[in-house]
């Protein structure tokens, strides 16, 4: 399936792209990024932690062992800091 | 009920003296408003978002505090960009027959949109820019609800 | 700190503009409007109160504020006299550096403000006037402190 | 010695008057209510229920049971409706 892939604040920075659209079969949202972090060290850094990565699928906060299926959308970034 | 999601400042002042005209069973309204603080470091603030689920994040909470407290009416204005120090970053305002309702759901809203609105802050200063970590007493703070 | 009792009416939100304005290491403004409720059998409220004692009472209650929260600034304005529906009957504003304690102590003066500055209000509908009776729910709220 | 009593709300209402100046020997808050509800009925009436009154010496809220040893403005309402 495709899936847009979204990156905010510090993690965009480190990825150095804001987005990018691409074709995976993993299952869950960790599956998603054991597929990303085996591609290239930027990925192994910015995901070197994920208790402090939170993760939205289709603009919703989820966890990283929500499944994909049927997913448009996935998002990263540090915890919020609104307000 | 009104959201703005925007990069166009604002006057909280008048933003309330707006909420607070024509309501009818309104005995007390409750602001809050944010402000990028002066201090010698800080050259402004940048505030990234993401556009396609800020507002609907947003909508989501307020849906919550209308369901919980007994609210008139309910407003949030939280911009994103570049914020010079002294500006208004965001602000709530509940507006309600008694008190104690417009004071815990703004209270209700401030702590959720610190935490769970996508909303990301950096500092940018003499020295170079930082983001802003979250802190722990904000995620404390959601227990309280 | 600004503490006015006045019989002229004000905008809350002309108040909180200049209220805004000028602080430095101020993250966090709350303010309490308090509105004369619009309901039918209302014409008018009238507010008594002990000229004498009340801007004295109401800055007593401003200090404990100041001394309990690391605020950086403080606004109450009370009215008196009479007031007809939908008018402002008095703010509370309250400028920190954190929003816990601009929170707070802005509910905190609510309370005591409430119960302890002495204003006495009568409400005059189409079948007469009543004083207003105090809650009990009011004075129970100030155990909260 | 001399004391200024005000009233507030109803019970400036019930007694009719706003304050009046009166020479008492009271000791206390409650002495003076004492000597005030033997006047006359309206005071009497006024003062029924003790529960439902506040007192200020001074302009400082205080007890019945509070001295006025050099007082000079004793103030009875009902409890505050601010806010």
């Amino acid at each position: 399936m495709t899936i847009d892939i979204l990156y905010f604040a510090w993690l965009r920075e480190r990825i150095g792209i804001p987005r990018e659209r691409v074709d995976t079969d993993a299952a869950t949202v960790a599956d998603l990024v054991d597929e990303l972090t085996a591609r290239e060290d930027r990925y192994a850094v910015a995901f070197g932690d994920l208790g402090a990565i939170r993760v939205a699928v289709d603009q919703e906060l989820t966890e990283f062992d929500a499944a994909l299926d049927g997913a448009r959308e996935v998002a990263f970034f540090p915890p919020m800091t609104g307000g | 009920m009104e959201i703005r999601v925007q990069s166009e400042p604002f006057d909280a002042g008048d933003a309330l003296t707006r909420f607070s005209q024509g309501h009818k069973d309104v005995g007390a309204i409750v602001s809050f408003s944010g402000l990028v603080r002066v201090d010698g470091g800080l050259r402004y603030m940048e505030i990234e978002h993401y556009p396609g689920m800020t507002a609907k994040a947003i909508t989501a909470l307020a849906e919550q505090a209308v369901a919980r407290w007994d609210l008139r009416d309910l407003l949030v204005i939280h911009r994103y960009g570049r914020l010079e120090p002294g500006a208004q970053i965001m602000m709530v305002a509940t507006a309600a027959a008694h008190r104690a309702a417009a004071f815990e759901a703004a209270d209700f809203l401030m702590d959720y949109l610190k935490s769970r609105a996508p909303f990301w802050k950096k500092e940018v200063g003499a020295d170079g820019a930082a983001w802003v970590a979250a802190k722990d007493e904000d995620e404390a703070a959601l227990d309280r609800w």
